[in-house]
């Protein structure tokens, strides 16, 4: 087999036969409204011939070359994730009946495409979505179907745009790995490289004749020049620790006073993959849907979290979010860069934002590094937890065996379910529960038991009241369980502190039955919760037994409270701010709004506890529950699957950082 | 209750732990251990606080009256911090109304014998004054945090 | 007085209002003078607030204004962009491509559809039906409302895919649109308009066997004439009593005049005479023009002579319109070609620009001055409402002797049925003031 | 800021007891109609609406009439007379929640653009006699006069918004009302940027989506007719169009729709105004 075949050039319609002799239909440039975007394409005509683009921060200029060269263009408007990760897919299809619900994946199958005109850049893109997409085993079957339905023709650049910097993200302009075929177009036609199994019976049935050694020198000799004009725009090395000590420069906030927080850039870029799922429904709420669309962390939206908060609220913190995850905190959660150089984002911002001017700004090469904010992750990325069962489409129907009123506005919903993988809950894990036609909230599990959960649910939202509104009989649907628990496991053999504050009880209940349950296992265990009133103490019965208990100390405080209220009043730290214990005997496992938390690690660390056993949960929005949706990140963190149990050690400076 | 028992007690309190033996010494001339049922009012608001307390056991309550309503509790001492600040402030008016919530027990030093004390001793006021600043910034931060009302239910997105 | 009091059986003199006319577009009201039996006056009032759209054009570029006179109706904005963009065109001399023309006529045809569905079923059927609104016939009677929606709904897929939207659509640009349109996303509409002729004609058959009270005007009715098509877009001025005159002209013969009982601005006639305008005349002074099929239909009514005259029988002259703007829509999208640019290119400039088209309540005229920056200057925008008022009111004078001797609540309804016959779009109005009332005996 | 809470109270969820019929009421001020219209352009949908909800108000499409109370009132069009500004506060207080439908109740619409103008003036150029036109020297929004529980954008609202928030209503949950840029909405389409690609103006990135990003997908710039979005950096943008064009032309850009909104409204008196401040002479004789 040659290294190399000669396509010539009025045989281009040769190759797209046998494409679609291999069953596939044809995506590829062509030209729509002022621009090459990629499309489906019924034949080699439609290429965009003799057309070039001239792209300036803001600007972007089809011109006519002069020449018939078809693949002269640089990159379409849109990349190739349209077709990989689309922008709005249906996901599920809900049905409930009385107290019967049904929830069924609508996934459809994704139709064998060929993609025609892949550069070097997008090729890379493509990896790196997949990876965060596909990341370990869970992840999103949608876009691994798509992808896997994909032949990849990619074809060299011989030319550059001025918002070209392949060279300086190591992803071109020279196409090496991860296509099946690869296109080199000369003046004449087009030297054709083999690069995969799926490759070689599509070249086969051509025909063609093997490349002459100096079509495939000029082959060569091209897309060299092309990384000569190009040349290294971006200072990649060390950008990431340069930029992860950034995250105060004045710069975020005069790029914001341009920036239109307008997402484009994120839309444009090829590799961004955030997502968030809608969801509609008949007047009677009877007959549901969910469908995840593009969504973007330019987006106020997109950081709202429970209690009227967010966690993004500037443009400033939205734009470093977004240019730190790219270039910095891809490579804790990815092991990669989440740039390739393509210049979309650079092209496509209506004020002509240039990310190389902006990170040349921020994070220059002289900069003195300052202290990092987190732990700094392995090469190759975290871990994903592993979530084998769970995808964004698998539902699992519980039924509420029956409602257990706890406060004026919470009850605990005791489900019944016989699926495997959600009786292995383990303590601080959650799930995402779905009634159909209303959102799908994120819940932490108050309880594991033979043959179901229990989950402790407040009413402060349209689904949360919903759900506490549910009687026994009825069904939900659940997935999960999600995230990592809590290391109980790290805290054999030491003195426990457990501190919850209002709703937040509800995911370490399970870890006190846990460790009691080993009761022999642990050292002191004490106990502080916090509420808001007197009224809204949660599990109070159980709580009054176990202080009853002499091997463990229960202590609570309220907010405020009436004369009739004899118990401590204060907040949580008031608890154990002078108690005699010594911290470095002990694990705290920390539970409540985000605001007691930090209070809470702060006291506890003067009490002596390390802050790598300060372990607490943090809220965010989690929404696909395995990190591909990109709602709830936090520096280099998925809170849903890297968390939301997080040590203080491991979020570093993260913990309670304004914007992140 | 003998000086010297009282020493011990205040050793045995967050408030006085820290204390050098001869300060402890000196503080425990000037007080005397009460205790009170519980009910009973320690110190009201708007009115003269005559003494600082350090509670050894048992519990004491703050309230403040609401407009033509309930008294509201804002914040509990425990054994080993204080109640009473105001005693040893210019004008020594109490700021709260303080109840024994159970029977308790505590250390009670005349607001005036203290001052006096402590203007006449840097190195005793240094520490006594210290504490107390320690103890008053924690209720402030406390306050604070409490004004933010953190366990109120807010309004989720979904 | 009480509901069953009769208004004749009120002595002396007698203010008699009809406030807040329901199933009209706007917010307008009626007042009655009657004097010992005998009705006075009687007259409309608006509260409507102004909006004072003339002036807001003024500074405009005049695609700006296509945008802006859109505002004036949400019921038909597309036939204020269509006067407006004509006027322009024929103003600076634009050529416009045939094909744009064709779209244009499509468009024009989605809105009469929406528009008189939306009249003959949700606004007019129900008063023959005795119903408060379609609404609630629809309990009796959900077939035919499904039918008229779906009627409606079609008119609406028409605006939707030419304009982008339903309700002030985007695209129309002087000198064309402002995107082309493939042969293919034009033939999706066939299905639906096919489906939806046959309910205009199934509606001609409802609305002509309706019973209606047997009332004759005798007055002038003016509507647009074309050489070839029934009008719409283009066409000369003509009269019941002869008129002819160019649509640009429209102020040699019509003016717009305060009147002194009013404080409103009506168009009359220069001489003063009041004058209708919509369906009844276009088909009385158009009706050659129709579309074979909706002629066929009309003529299978029988009420051709009396649509003329007769304001309740508005219903079938919409109906018959109702099939001939399905059935034009239908040959329109079986010629299409698309255009070779979606829009001319053209340049600013000053110019006096006048049109008139069709809305589906009747003659609408625009006139503006563009400066030199062509930018507009001075603007004026004659919708059909303020041009049929005078007409309304004298025709209510005259019919409301016919129900002094009933029940105050059936006169009312007879009335108000009177005022829905005419269509009266009062969100178009922009001429009509805020009406404070004078006590006359 | 957050959208107010929308949910109608004993109305949450489905298992909240037999579904009562909530009272809508429909009425409108200064406006074009468009907006109500759009229930009644629902037409798939409208008699299962009007079986789910008691319409008990709604002037342009039945004779019943109801001054109040109501669960929801939907408010259509600018505040504009003396007389209406006696009415909605009327209406406020019959009203559990009050909803402005459309950029005239929301922003003071197209007939706001006279609020930069004099109005006796303004009240001359159109009317021989304009001392007997009753109006204020400013048409403004709702929210200018009573509290505002929610808004449905757009001139006019999109039907998908308006049904959005009906099933919302009705089932018990919070309406999804992005206040995203139009950009998002535009890219999802694939449309392709006409500002970028074309220098057509295009007011997407500081406008709310809603609409389907209609206008760049026909080919031209957005005209804001939905109203600012959460954070409208509506300087940097009229910054970066003022590169091209003189003040004027960024000025009459925003000067749309939705023009008396916030920031629009800055924006275009950092451009020295809306077009047609100044009324050009008029010529004496008339017709």
């Amino acid at each position: 087999m040659p290294a190399a075949y000669f396509l010539p050039r009025n045989e281009l319609d040769r190759l797209f036969g046998a494409l679609v002799a291999d069953g596939r239909r044809i995506v590829g440039p062509t030209i729509a409204d002022g621009a090459v975007v990629y499309d489906e394409l019924n034949s080699s005509a439609e290429l965009p011939y003799g057309r070039t683009a001239d792209t300036a921060p803001g600007s972007y200029r089809l011109r006519t070359t002069g020449d018939r060269r078809a693949f002269d263009y640089g990159v379409a408007l849109t990349s190739w994730k349209r077709f990989t990760h689309p922008s709005l897919i249906p996901l599920t299809r809900a049905h409930r009946d009385a107290d019967r619900i049904v929830v069924e994946s609508v996934l459809e199958e994704p139709p064998k495409l060929a993609f025609v005109g892949v550069r070097a850049c997008e090729l890379a893109a493509l990896g790196i979505q997949e990876r965060a997409m596909r990341a370990g085993p869970a992840g999103d079957p949608d876009h691994a179907a798509r992808r896997d339905a994909a032949l990849i023709v990619a074809v060299e650049c011989a030319m550059a745009t001025s918002t070209c910097f392949c060279t300086s993200m190591a992803s071109g302009p020279e196409v090496d790995h991860g296509a099946d075929l690869v296109l080199s177009e000369l003046d004449d036609g087009f030297v054709v490289r083999v690069e995969s199994d799926a490759g070689v019976p599509v070249v086969a049935s051509l025909g063609l004749r093997a490349a002459a050694p100096d079509e495939v020198e000029r082959a060569t000799a091209q897309v060299a020049a092309v990384r000569e004009v190009i040349g290294d725009p971006v200072a990649a090395n060390g950008l990431a620790a340069r930029l992860r000590t950034a995250l105060d420069h004045p710069r975020w906030s005069e790029v914001a006073e341009r920036c239109l927080a307008c997402a484009n850039c994120t839309l444009v870029c090829p590799t961004c993959f955030c997502t968030s799922v809608g969801v509609a429904s008949d007047l009677d709420g009877a007959d549901a849907s969910t469908e995840r669309s593009w969504d973007s962390c330019f987006s106020l939206g997109f950081g709202r979290v429970a209690g009227d908060a967010n966690f993004r609220p500037k443009v400033r913190d939205r734009y470093r979010q977004w240019l730190t995850h790219k270039f910095s905190t891809w490579w804790d959660q990815f092991g990669s860069s989440g740039c390739v150089g393509c210049g979309r984002c650079i092209a496509w911002c209506p004020v002509g934002i240039d990310v190389r001017e902006e990170l040349a700004a921020i994070a220059p090469v002289s900069a003195p590094t300052g202290p990092i904010p987190w732990p700094p992750s392995p090469p190759e990325g975290r871990a994903p937890a592993a979530l084998a069962t769970i995808t964004p489409a698998r539902h699992v129907i519980a039924t509420v065996r029956s409602v257990v009123p706890e406060t004026a506005d919470s009850v605990t919903l005791r489900l019944a379910t016989n699926d495997e993988a959600v009786l292995d809950a383990r303590p601080g894990q959650f799930v995402m529960v779905e009634l159909p036609a209303f959102a799908t909230p994120p819940i932490s599990i108050s309880r594991i038991r033979p043959g179901g959960l229990d989950l402790t649910i407040r009413s402060a939202g349209p689904a949360t009241a919903a759900l506490t509104g549910l009687v026994a009989g009825a069904q939900v649907a659940l997935r999960g369980p999600l995230g990592r628990g809590w290391p109980i496991d790290a805290a054999i053999g030491r003195d426990v502190v457990i501190v919850a504050g209002g709703i937040g009880l509800a995911p370490l209940r399970p870890v006190i039955e846990a460790i009691l349950g080993e009761r022999p296992r642990f050292g002191a265990i004490r106990l502080y919760l916090g509420a808001r009133t007197p009224r809204d103490r949660l599990f109070v019965a159980e709580m009054n037994a176990l202080a009853g208990r002499a091997d463990v100390e229960v202590a609570e405080i309220v907010d405020r409270a009436g004369p009739e209220w004899l118990g401590q009043v204060g907040i949580v730290t008031q608890l154990f701010d002078q108690a005699g214990w010594d911290g470095s005997r002990a694990t705290a496992f920390v539970c409540g709004p985000e605001r007691m938390m930090q209070a809470t690690a702060v006291t506890l660390a003067e009490r002596g506890v390390n802050p790598t056993a300060i372990w607490l949960t943090l809220e965010r929005n989690m929404a696909c529950g395995v990190g591909t949706c990109g709602h709830c990140q936090l520096g280099p963190f998925f809170v849903c699957r890297d968390g939301p149990v997080f040590s203080v050690a491991e979020l570093g400076t993260a913990f309670g950082r304004e914007g992140l | 209750m003998a000086t010297r028992d009282l020493t011990t007690v205040l050793d045995a309190t967050w408030f006085a732990a820290d204390l050098t033996t001869e300060a402890t010494g000196r503080l425990a001339a000037l007080g005397s251990l009460a205790d009170f049922a519980e009910g009973t009012i320690v110190v009201r608001e708007g009115e003269v606080c005559e003494s600082l307390g350090v509670v050894v056991s048992g519990r004491i309550a703050l309230r403040l009256r609401l407009p033509g309503g309930q008294d509201r509790t804002i914040l509990t001492v425990h054994p080993g911090d204080v109640f009473g600040w105001s005693a040893v402030l210019p004008q020594p008016i109490a700021t709260s109304t303080g109840v024994a919530v159970m029977p308790t027990t505590a250390v009670l030093f005349d607001g005036n014998r203290l001052k006096l004390a402590l203007a006449a001793d840097c190195d005793l006021a240094a520490a006594i004054y210290g504490r107390l600043l320690v103890s008053v910034a924690r209720r402030l931060t406390a306050t604070r945090v409490q004004l933010l009302d953190l366990y109120r239910p807010g309004n989720e997105p979904w | 007085m009480h509901d069953t009091d009769t208004l004749a059986e009120s002595s002396g003199d007698l203010s008699v209002d009809i406030a807040g006319l329901t199933r009209v577009e706007g917010e307008g009201s009626l007042r009655l003078q009657v004097r010992n039996g005998v009705v006075e006056q009687a007259h409309l009032e608006i509260f409507e607030a102004p909006r004072y759209f003339e002036r807001l054009v003024v500074g405009r570029t005049p695609d700006e204004v296509i945008d802006i006179v859109a505002r004036i109706c949400g019921i038909c904005p597309v036939a204020y962009q269509m006067t407006a963009v004509h006027a322009f065109e024929h103003g600076l001399g634009i050529e416009i491509d045939p094909a744009v023309r064709a779209l244009r006529r499509l468009l024009y045809c989605g809105e009469w559809i929406e528009s008189h569905a939306l009249h003959v079923y949700l606004l007019h059927l129900p008063d023959f039906l005795g119903y408060p609104s379609a609404l609630e016939m629809a309990h009796d009677r959900r077939a035919a409302v499904e039918a008229g929606l779906a009627l409606k709904r079609t008119g609406n897929r028409i605006v939707e895919l030419i304009g982008g939207r339903a309700i002030h659509p985007v695209s129309v640009r002087v000198g064309g649109f402002s995107r082309s349109f493939r042969r293919t996303e034009i033939a999706a509409l066939r299905q639906p308009l096919t489906a939806a002729l046959e309910v205009a004609l199934q509606t001609v058959d409802l609305v002509a066997g309706l019973d209606t009270p047997q009332f004759e005007r005798d007055g002038r009715l003016v509507a647009l004439r074309h050489p070839s098509e029934y009008p719409m877009n283009e066409g000369r001025i003509v009269s019941s009593d002869g008129l002819d005159l160019a649509a640009t002209d429209w102020r040699s013969e019509f003016s717009e005049q305060q009147v002194a009982w009013s404080n409103a601005l009506q168009a009359r006639g220069r001489d003063g005479r009041p004058y209708l305008l919509g369906p009844a005349a276009r088909i009385t002074l158009a009706g050659d023009r129709l579309h074979p099929m909706a002629a066929a239909a009309l003529a299978r009514t029988g009420l051709a002579a009396e649509i003329a005259v007769n304001p309740y029988r508005s219903i079938v002259a919409r109906a018959v319109e109702l099939v001939d703007a399905t059935a034009e829509a239908l040959d329109l999208i079986e010629a299409y070609e698309p255009p070779h640019e979606p829009a001319a290119r053209w340049r600013p400039g000053p110019c006096s620009a006048a049109w008139a088209t069709e809305a589906p309540r009747g003659l609408i005229f625009h006139a503006y001055e563009l400066d030199d920056q062509g930018l507009v200057a001075r603007a004026q925008i004659v919708p059909p409402t303020s041009q049929n008022q005078a007409a309304i009111e004298a025709d209510l004078a005259a019919f409301a002797p016919r129900v002094l001797d009933l029940p105050q609540r059936e006169a009312t309804l007879r009335i108000e049925q009177l005022i829905r016959s005419y269509d009266p779009c009062i969100s178009c109005a922009t001429h009509f003031l805020d009406l404070t009332v004078e006590n006359v005996g | 800021m957050e959208p107010p809470e929308l949910i109608l109270p004993g109305r949450r969820g489905p298992r909240s007891g037999t579904p009562q019929r909530p009272r809508i009421g429909i009425v409108k001020f200064a406006s074009c109609d468009g907006c109500q219209l759009t229930l009644l352009d629902l037409e798939d949908e409208l008699l299962t609406i009007a079986d789910r909800v008691d319409l008990v108000e709604f002037a342009e499409a039945t004779s019943r009439r109801s001054a109040g109370p109501f669960d929801v009132l939907f408010v259509e069009g600018s505040i504009s007379t003396a007389e209406q500004v006696q009415e909605i506060a009327r209406l406020r207080a019959v009203s559990h929640r009050l909803v402005t439908i459309g950029a005239c109740a929301t922003a003071g619409g197209i007939q706001a653009i006279r609020n930069w103008f004099d109005p006796d003036e303004v009240r001359a150029a159109v009317y021989p006699e304009p001392t007997y036109v009753e109006s204020l020297a400013q048409a403004r929004p709702v929210a200018d006069f009573v509290a505002v529980d929610g808004e449905l954008r757009g001139c006019p609202i999109s039907p998908g918004q308006l049904r959005e928030f009906l099933v919302a209503l009705v089932t018990g949950r919070r309406p999804q009302l992005p206040d995203e840029a139009v950009c998002l909405e535009c890219k999802r389409r694939g449309v392709v940027c006409v500002a970028v690609a074309q220098g057509i103006p295009c007011l997407g990135p500081v406008t709310r989506t809603g609409c389907g990003a209609i206008c760049p997908a026909y080919g031209r710039g957005c005209y804001g007719c939905f109203g600012p979005r959460e954070s409208a950096n509506t300087t940097s943008l009229a910054r970066w169009l003022s590169d091209d064009r003189s003040a004027a032309d960024v000025g009459r850009l925003f000067a749309g729709f939705t023009a008396w909104s916030v920031p629009f409204r800055a924006t275009i008196d950092a451009y020295g105004g809306p077009p047609g401040q100044v009324l050009p002479a008029r010529e004496t004789d008339d017709a």
